[in-house]
């Protein structure tokens, strides 16, 4: 059997890869796929505990992140395009117009 | 009610003047003041008839004025053998002077201002003279100081009379601040401000308290009467018209911290620190004043500081407890000197204001009865037999002699004889440069009106007569009305008296003599180094504005622009930049981007689960 | 297989919000002009409704196997949410019409946000947690970028998006951390769970996640950008409904569900209230847009909110629903006037927009001023009592230097909050801006000026309704 | 009846507001009634008030917010009576001056008047913290619209300045008032904010410490004691003469009230340990201000620093914690407000005329306006305290009391009594006297526009009304101060007395019996005497309850 | 045996997510993500979540990483990372942050129950069919009924978002 802890610490592994990538790419595609990145360390953490607990709540919860993962990814992609169709550009870096 | 009478009489022409002058004629308004003035000169008069006056003294009280916690005073009238000199004199005397002023002021444009200010000043006057406690005295005592400001500034558009006024304000407010202060004392030590209580209550003072009281009521005094060190606003008030300087900065007002004294004798009598302090002061500002007489060209201030001089001399009596001499004094010395100064004002008057002894002389053919009078108020000043003035003067000195003799130094007795020296000589040198010398001047003066003449007589006639007062061979009723008040045995000294007088005379008849040699001849005499000490009033003043009123203007100024500016508010805008600079650099912070964020986002994360962690 | 009790009477005001959110997205996608009037009259009557039944049902009943609880709280907060709710739709009424929104969706995504908000008054499960802060964010990121004709709309959008959905994910996995250590997500049986690491990690960083809705310091960093360039009237609705749900959830969590576990927090929350009282009142001294301004000073009321939280008792509870009731309406109030006003064609969003407009409008300059006030806190206006509340919470709770630096916080505030009011009531009035915005918005701003002054006058039977909240704590 | 005083001005302030536009003589006249109608009530208070007795009067006490325990609980003492006159006082006077003076927006500026009479009369009669606190600050805002709105050049700034100095201290005000009713609850049965039930406990010390610098400082602030008085000139200077009337007759006065108000009865340990420094901030605050005023060349910026010296004087009797001080420091509150008040009145005569208030621009002014002289030289003495006018009285008493407490206190102090003079006959001596030299600067007011002649015209019968009911007070006070002091005496020894309480009768430190001069008089047996009386009439405060 | 799998899916997943923030075109970061997203499926399998596996395949591979390609063809792959990079401090300080909040996670995982989650057998034994669609099914509608119908809310709102912001802007 495998420690539960390599379970985690992977999710944990990944979650951070995730939070790089949100922080170091400019891509705002890129970036979003990293949150995507992120929420599945999530959802293999609840994976996890459900099966360390025994318990089926963990993967019921993970259901429903799919579910928002999903509409998030919706939502998101369609605003990406909206300022595409604006700016000609993708670079989270040019949408800077709001500051101070 | 007689007594208050004779306050709300006066009180009630300044009103009538001062709301209704405008409508009045200038004779009508000053005819008015001076009928208010007479009427309570009768009314005193009448006043004196009550027995009451001559015993415990007539009081009066209409409950109480100012009533907090332990401290109490009301708002009452004494009138009794002291009190009553002072009512007769500065009723009769302000009476002669509200007539003269009739005729004086006949050129102005308007006077009914001027009346009005001077029944003020009689009400305030007797208000001090009448008040049954140190408070109300003290009313009387700051609201003749406001009178003589108005008096003194009367003709507010020139600059200089404007300051003169201001200046005499603010100094009678740093003495009148020391008399606040010893009343204060009183209050906190004896419980009362009350006459007869301050009396009963000095058994249970400190010497200590006593003298300090004693001393701020004396610093007070040098204020209102003009002594060291605060003289220094008299000779400038000469700027007012010439009979508000007769009544209120020769007869009156300045001789009310004589009175004060003598009003409290029995505490400063306790208090032998202070009286020493008292005369020497006296003796001190008599001579310093003298001097300066002795060189000052304009003939008003010859005047002021030979007030000066003569109030040393009362304070010199005072010092050496013999207080009715002081008064008696008092009386005469308002006699003469107001004379002198309606003498003057009239030459002023015949001379289109003219007042420096250099641009005047020969008046005496011109103006034969200014002059007699002017000599006759000579005389008396002089000290010179059988005038007013030979028999207080005499009498003060004799008093610092046995003084002396008591123990005490003969040096203020000395400086008595030096000054009565002086103070002929100054006078004699006014005379003679005023009148006898050959004319420097080109115009035809001529007599003032009668109504200008008629004090002037009646003062004369005083002034000659006056010493009877307290001539032994009359009876002497004023000195023996002063002796029962004061308590205190005539003098009896081991030299008799006939010696002093003729040292006294003598003295007196040199210093003439002197002043009349040295003057008639030698007009423009001056007396060299010592004289240019002497003009500039021993450089007193220049040490004032050097030490006091210079820095004191560079401290407010420097407080003003440095400290209030600079620093205080200075720190309150400070914080306000601080504040707002952070604002600004905040914004700063907040780039626009949105992965600058995330990672604010993120560090924010890592803080707290490393607090987390770290706890 | 064993159905829980479902007990659909409990979640009447949900299911009329719901209804009323497809009504009106049917009604607008077949009525042929946008910004039909029938689409406000919809919404409106929807939230309306939902309000009327949250205060008939009053308190009393859980539900959904535990998943929805109805008690004090939930009344108290589903009831300003809907508040907020309601002024929101009616604020916005002239607005969408005038620049063309897409009425029907708009209101459609308002209606859901607001659900959204009541889920997490409701909730007592994590999970539900997470649901209705969703449902409450993902239309406000839509709404955000809802004008779409405006770059600086869709940059607010874009920002909000990629920031909100990343910090979700942290409160996402504070969640699984929770789940893990206290084997369960439901905030019942958590409350008896064994204290541990893993456990006290997973609060930490659902605090985080709830931290950033309500923009408190380091977590706020979006609001100013995204309540600049997102349409005002959603602007006036998010700056509230948002912090409304989040200090709900906070409540639950901090005080009601886990309030042993959760005061080991105390120290860090201090901190980041401080932060967030000084930070965004600072910041604000220098702003010129009004959006920002108000962006920032509410990072600095959210400050003032977290001392109730903090001190974690029921006068703070109190507290808190107290202040967000008056923020609610002096905020909306605020943007109102704001929404009254136009720079030719496009939004007056300049403090300087206001200039003279006293000469012009008495009536708008006074509501102006009255908010400004009552946002600074002075009294006679709600914005006093609020802060009362909140300082009489700290001291109860022993944090009296909270209180002393939150005091004179407030005392900066007042700096640019007079600032805008001096604006609005001196200078000349500028020619190329017009008094727009019509009967709703009016209607909106007297509620709003009506409450403010009602709060700030005679609060007792508010004070009364929201000190209910205590009963929640009190166990 | 208070309920009444209060709500009076306010009820006037919303009918402005309902006027038709345009209506600005009947707008003035609004104002005019109402505030004339609470003097009247003011005076029937004063009249009806009964003195010997410490107890409040004329109290009324309403549940406001009972959850929180707030009450709208009201009522007069010797203590407030004489400011709640003062303030009725005042406020017609103040709408009569501005009475041409201000042209636009008639409507609002009646109504901001109105309003900051309501929060002021509020502030005095209050005895709710809560409620105090609430009429304190509702007093900025008023205010700050009449610094703001019709104020000069930098009026911006000044207002500001006001509100945020303001603010600060009462911001930490609230935060003490907090906490008394936190404490509160834990000795009184239940949690309140109501001043008579709060006086039954007393907070240990280096709490109490801390809640009196808390009030102290709020209230110092608003004084103003130096060094936090900046704020006061620049909020002179720039408001309008109304504003300024106000700002310095009455709003002044609310700090030195909160001293006798909630300090010295709350805090009596406290006050006791840092009245010396106070006292000393007072005496300070006496000698700057009075040099400051010395050089300034604007007069209303001069007015303002007197200000300072003569409320250095009024905290001086406060602290002095005796009798004769704080009777002083109530009287010399009234004083000052009539004579500085008096004073912006004056200046704002000259400022309609000439819009200048430079000194420089002035002079011989009373040959054109003898009238206006007379009038400023009354004014002026009373505000130099020339016995026989109002100002003798309270000084007097107030360098008693400091006497009392420590003669070198007094002694110091006095000097600001030279200083007023010297000040106050310098700007007189500037403006009014010498030769005629009043530059035509500013539009004349009379109509002509631009740089027109300056017509020195003397005062207008409605100018020379404004200031019969002064110089009517001021000799009044001056000549017959009992009917004021009869009221007071009574509520100014208990206070006293609660103070001494807590001195113990171990004579420590700052005490009455501290100076070498001062005798054990009765007036100690006084207290003890007069203990008894008051712990009675604390009961009877209670049975008002 | 299931350790082997294990290592290999832990890899893969590793090497996905690396390549998901380290690749230059987006096709690669969306390629690398559904490799992640792959090897998750096994490691649910491994943790007894069949279903959740199974969606995770369908939904996610399917449906989400297709969009994502679809609209980086849409954007014809331009990366937009061309140009100079804007926030030259950003790229080193988040890899710092990133690595800080590893380190903090990792902490809290090695300590967690006094560092016993790795333990070997910590693992309940579980019924069969613990996983199963079925298992998660009968719970999803009876216990978390009410979040599923939020749920369903939360996609309409996705639908209205994809419908007013797909629409042609309008003309402003």
């Amino acid at each position: 059997m495998i420690p539960p802890a390599y379970f985690l610490i992977l999710s944990g592994i990944l979650l951070s890869l995730g939070v790089a990538g949100v922080l170091i790419r400019r891509n705002a595609l890129v970036v979003f796929m990293s949150i995507e990145l992120m929420l599945n360390a999530t959802n293999l953490a609840f994976v996890t505990f459900a099966r360390l607990l025994g318990s089926v709540q963990g993967q019921v919860v993970v259901f429903f992140v799919i579910v928002v993962a999903a509409v998030e990814v919706v939502v998101g992609l369609a605003i990406i395009v909206d300022i595409f169709r604006a700016r000609e550009t993708v670079s989270v870096d040019d949408v800077d117009l709001l500051r101070g | 009610m007689l007594p208050l009478l004779i306050i709300l009489v006066p009180l009630a022409g300044w009103l009538i003047n001062g709301l209704y002058g405008g409508r009045l004629s200038k004779t009508a308004s000053g005819a008015l003041a001076s009928a208010a003035v007479g009427l309570a000169f009768l009314l005193a008069l009448a006043a004196l008839r009550n027995p009451l006056v001559w015993q415990a003294g007539w009081r009066i009280t209409f409950g109480p004025w100012i009533a907090a916690g332990g401290f109490s005073v009301e708002a009452g009238l004494l009138l009794d053998r002291l009190s009553a000199v002072m009512v007769l004199v500065v009723t009769g005397v302000g009476f002669l002077i509200h007539v003269y002023s009739i005729g004086y002021m006949a050129d102005e444009p308007t006077t009914s201002r001027y009346f009005a200010y001077l029944n003020l000043f009689i009400a305030s006057m007797l208000i001090l003279v009448l008040g049954s406690n140190l408070l109300v005295l003290f009313v009387g005592w700051e609201l003749v100081g406001m009178c003589s400001y108005l008096l003194i500034g009367y003709w507010f558009a020139r600059p200089r009379a404007a300051a003169a006024a201001r200046k005499a304000f603010i100094v009678n407010r740093i003495g009148d601040a020391g008399f606040l202060l010893g009343m204060l004392a009183l209050v906190a030590a004896a419980g009362t401000l009350d006459f007869a209580g301050i009396e009963r209550a000095i058994p249970s003072l400190t010497s200590a308290a006593v003298v300090g009281i004693t001393l701020l009521l004396f610093f007070g005094a040098t204020g209102k009467s003009a002594q060291l060190p605060l003289y220094v606003w008299l000779p400038d008030a000469m700027e007012g018209p010439t009979p508000v300087s007769a009544l209120i900065h020769a007869a009156t007002m300045v001789t009310a911290g004589v009175y004060m004294i003598g009003r409290l004798h029995v505490l400063f009598e306790a208090a032998s620190a202070t009286l020493a302090i008292i005369a020497a002061v006296g003796t001190l500002t008599a001579l310093f004043a003298a001097t300066v007489a002795l060189v000052e060209w304009d003939l008003k201030r010859v005047l002021a500081y030979s007030t000066i001089s003569q109030l040393g001399y009362m304070f010199l009596a005072m010092g050496v407890v013999a207080m009715p001499a002081g008064l008696f004094h008092l009386t005469t010395h308002a006699f003469f000197k107001a004379l002198l100064f309606l003498a003057a004002g009239s030459v002023m008057h015949a001379m289109r204001g003219t007042i420096d002894m250099r641009a005047l002389g020969g008046l005496a053919g011109p103006l034969r009865w200014t002059a007699l009078g002017f000599t006759i108020g000579a005389l008396a000043l002089a000290g010179l037999p059988p005038f007013a003035g030979f028999f207080s003067k005499d009498l003060i000195l004799e008093a610092a002699f046995a003084h002396a003799r008591g123990g005490a130094s003969y040096l203020l007795y000395a400086g008595g004889l030096l000054t009565a020296f002086v103070t002929a000589a100054y006078i004699t040198r006014a005379v003679v440069l005023t009148f006898v010398v050959p004319a420097r001047h080109e115009s035809h003066p001529h007599e003032a009106s009668e109504s200008m003449a008629w004090p002037m007589v009646a003062l004369a006639a005083l002034s000659m007569t006056g010493g009877l007062l307290g001539a032994a061979f009359v009876g002497a009723p004023l000195l023996r009305n002063l002796d029962r008040f004061f308590e205190v045995p005539p003098v009896e000294s081991s030299v008799p008296p006939l010696i002093l007088t003729v040292i006294a005379v003598a003295v007196a008849a040199l210093g003439a003599a002197a002043g009349w040699l040295v003057y008639r001849w030698r007009p423009r005499e001056a007396l060299g180094a010592v004289g240019r000490v002497f003009s500039r009033g021993w450089y007193i003043e220049d040490a004032y504005r050097a030490l006091i009123l210079a820095p004191g203007r560079a401290l407010a100024a420097a407080l003003a622009t440095t400290v209030e500016t600079g620093i205080i508010d200075g720190a309150v805008n400070g914080i306000a930049a601080v504040l707002g600079g952070t604002g600004g650099g905040l914004r700063r912070l907040q780039t626009g981007y949105v992965r600058n964020y995330a990672a604010v986002i993120l560090a924010g994360v890592i803080l707290l689960m490393g607090y987390w962690i770290l706890r | 297989m064993t159905l829980p009790s479902v007990d659909l009477r409990l979640v009447v005001p949900e299911l009329l919000l719901t209804g009323a959110a497809i009504l009106v997205l049917l009604v607008g996608a077949f009525t042929p002009r946008a910004g039909h009037p029938a689409l406000r009259w919809i919404a409106a009557a929807g939230a309306a409704a939902a309000l009327w039944q949250t205060l008939r049902l009053g308190t009393g009943g859980a539900s959904f196997g535990g998943m929805y609880v109805r008690d004090a709280l939930t009344l108290v907060l589903q009831s300003i949410a809907l508040v907020t709710t309601l002024l929101a739709v009616v604020l916005s009424g002239e607005y969408v019409q005038r620049t063309r929104l897409e009425s029907g969706e708009y209101y459609t995504l308002l209606l859901v946000s607001a659900l959204g908000g009541l889920l997490m008054a409701a909730s007592s499960d994590l999970l539900m947690i997470f649901l209705g802060l969703e449902t409450l964010s993902i239309p406000l990121y839509v709404m955000a970028g809802f004008a779409r004709s405006d770059v600086r709309s869709q940059e607010a959008g874009m920002k909000y998006f990629l920031l909100g959905a990343f910090s979700t994910v942290f409160l996402l996995y504070g969640i699984a951390l929770i789940y893990g250590a206290g084997g369960s997500t439901n905030l019942g049986t958590l409350a008896a769970a064994s204290p541990s690491l893993l456990l006290f990690t997973g609060i930490g960083l659902v605090t985080i996640g709830l931290g950033f809705k309500a923009a408190v310091v380091p977590f706020h960093a979006w609001a100013p950008d995204v309540y600049e360039g997102a349409p005002m009237p959603v602007t006036a609705f998010m700056s509230v409904i948002a912090k409304v749900g989040a200090f709900a959830a906070f409540l639950r969590i901090s005080s009601v569900a886990l309030s042993a576990q959760f005061s080991q927090w105390a120290t860090a929350l201090t901190v980041i209230c401080v932060a967030t009282m000084v930070l965004g009142n600072l910041a604000a001294l220098r702003q010129t847009n009004l959006k920002r301004l108000l962006a920032y000073s509410s990072i600095a009321h959210a400050g003032f909110i977290l001392i109730g939280i903090l001190s974690g008792n029921i006068s703070g509870a109190t507290a808190v629903a107290f202040y967000l009731l008056a923020y609610a309406l002096m905020t909306l109030g605020a943007f109102g006037v704001a929404l009254m006003l136009q720079r030719d064609g496009q939004e007056a969003d300049e403090i300087a927009d206001l200039s003279g407009l006293a000469s012009r409008s008495p009536i708008l300059a006074a509501a102006m001023t009255l908010f400004m006030i009552s946002l600074a806190g002075l009294p006679l206006t709600a914005g006093f009592f609020a802060k009362l509340y909140v300082f009489t919470a700290a001291l109860d709770a022993g944090y009296a230097w909270v209180a002393i630096v939150g005091v004179l916080a407030s005392v900066v505030s007042a700096y640019y909050y007079f600032r805008v009011a001096y604006v609005t009531l001196t200078g000349q009035p500028r020619d190329d801006v017009v008094i727009v915005g019509g009967r709703w918005t009016r209607a909106a701003l007297v509620a709003a000026a009506a409450g403010v002054l009602i709060l700030g006058l005679a609060p007792g039977r508010f004070v009364t309704f929201v000190q209910q909240v205590g009963q929640a704590l009190a166990k | 009846m208070l309920t009444a005083l209060i709500f009076v001005p306010a009820a006037g302030a919303v009918l402005t507001l309902l006027l038709p536009r345009g209506r600005e003589s009947t707008v003035r006249w609004t104002g005019m009634l109402s505030s004339a109608t609470a003097l009247v009530i003011a005076t029937i208070v004063f009249v009806q008030f009964e003195s010997g007795t410490a107890a409040v009067q004329f109290a009324e006490r309403a549940a406001w917010i009972p959850a929180l325990g707030i009450t709208y609980h009201i009522g007069v003492d010797g203590i407030s009576l004489p400011l709640v006159v003062l303030t009725a006082v005042m406020m017609p006077i103040a709408l009569l001056s501005s009475w041409r003076s201000v042209t636009d927006r008639v409507r609002e500026f009646t109504f901001s008047m109105l309003l900051l009479e309501t929060a002021l009369l509020g502030t005095f009669v209050s005895l709710d913290l809560i409620l105090f606190f609430v009429f304190w600050e509702a007093v900025l805002i008023p205010m700050y619209l009449i610094i703001g709105l019709w104020g000069g050049p930098r009026r911006a700034y000044a207002a500001i300045k006001f509100i945020l100095f303001t603010m600060t201290g009462s911001a930490l005000m609230l935060v003490a008032i907090i906490f008394l009713y936190v404490h509160s609850g834990t000795v009184l049965p239940a949690r309140t904010f109501d001043l008579m039930q709060l006086l039954d406990i007393r907070v240990g010390m280096p709490l109490q410490a801390w809640l009196f610098a808390a009030f102290a400082l709020a209230f110092a602030i608003k004084v103003p004691v130096w060094p936090l008085h900046t704020w006061l000139p620049d909020a002179h200077v720039e408001a309008p003469t109304a504003g300024s009337v106000i700002l310095a007759a009455v709003l002044l006065k609310m700090g030195t009230y909160g001293f006798l108000r909630v300090l010295l009865p709350l805090f009596p340990e406290a006050t006791l340990r840092f009245a010396p420094v106070l006292v000393i901030l007072a005496i300070v605050g006496i000698i700057y201000g009075g040099l400051v005023s010395w050089v300034q060349p604007d007069m209303k910026r001069l007015v303002a620093m007197s200000s300072v010296s003569h409320l250095g004087l009024v905290t001086l009797g406060a602290f002095a914690l005796t009798v004769e001080g704080l009777q002083g420091s109530l009287v010399q509150m009234v004083n000052h407000g009539i004579s500085t008040g008096g004073l912006f009145l004056l200046v704002g005569v000259l400022y309609d005329r000439t819009h200048s208030r430079q000194m420089d621009d002035y002079g011989g002014v009373a040959a054109l306006m003898p009238q206006f002289a007379a009038v400023s030289l009354i004014v002026v003495v009373s505000s130099m305290a020339l016995p026989s006018t109002n100002g003798f009285v309270g000084e007097f008493l107030v360098l008693l009391g400091a006497f009392r407490a420590q003669p070198a206190y007094a002694a110091v102090a006095v000097a600001g009594v030279i200083l007023s003079a010297v000040y106050l006959l310098w700007m007189y001596q500037r403006v009014m006297q010498g030769p005629v030299a009043v530059k035509a600067l500013a539009l004349d007011p009379s109509g002509a526009s631009g740089a027109g002649p300056v017509r020195m015209i003397d005062l207008s019968p409605r100018e020379l009304l404004t200031f019969v009911p002064l110089i009517a007070l001021i000799f009044a006070i001056g000549l017959y101060p009992s009917p004021l002091l009869s009221r007071t005496e009574a509520s100014v020894r208990a206070l006293v007395v609660r103070v001494d309480e807590a001195r113990g009768h171990a004579e420590t430190g700052f005490g009455l019996r501290a100076s070498g001069f001062a005798t054990p008089i009765h007036d100690s047996q006084f207290t003890i005497h007069e203990f008894r009386v008051t712990s009675h009439e604390s009961r009877v405060t209670r049975g008002l309850r | 045996m299931e350790l082997v799998v294990f290592i290999i899916a832990a890899a893969a997943a590793l090497a996905g997510g690396v390549g998901v923030i380290a690749s230059a075109q987006p096709v690669r970061s969306a390629l690398s993500l559904l490799l992640v997203l792959g090897s998750l499926a096994i490691l649910y399998l491994l943790l007894a979540a069949e279903f959740i596996a199974v969606l995770q395949v369908i939904v996610y591979a399917g449906a989400i990483v297709v969009l994502f390609l679809f609209v980086i063809m849409l954007l014809h792959e331009r990366s937009g990372e061309g140009r100079h990079e804007k926030l030259p401090r950003q790229r080193p300080v988040g890899l710092v942050l990133a690595t800080a909040f590893l380190g903090v996670l990792a902490y809290a995982v090695f300590t967690a129950r006094g560092g016993a989650l790795f333990g070997a057998s910590l693992f309940a034994d579980v019924p069969p069919g613990f996983g199963s669609a079925q298992g998660v099914g009968r719970v999803l509608f009876s216990a978390y009924l009410l979040p599923f119908e939020v749920a369903s809310v939360v996609l309409l709102v996705g639908i209205v978002a994809a419908v007013v912001l797909g629409r042609a802007r309008p003309v402003a």
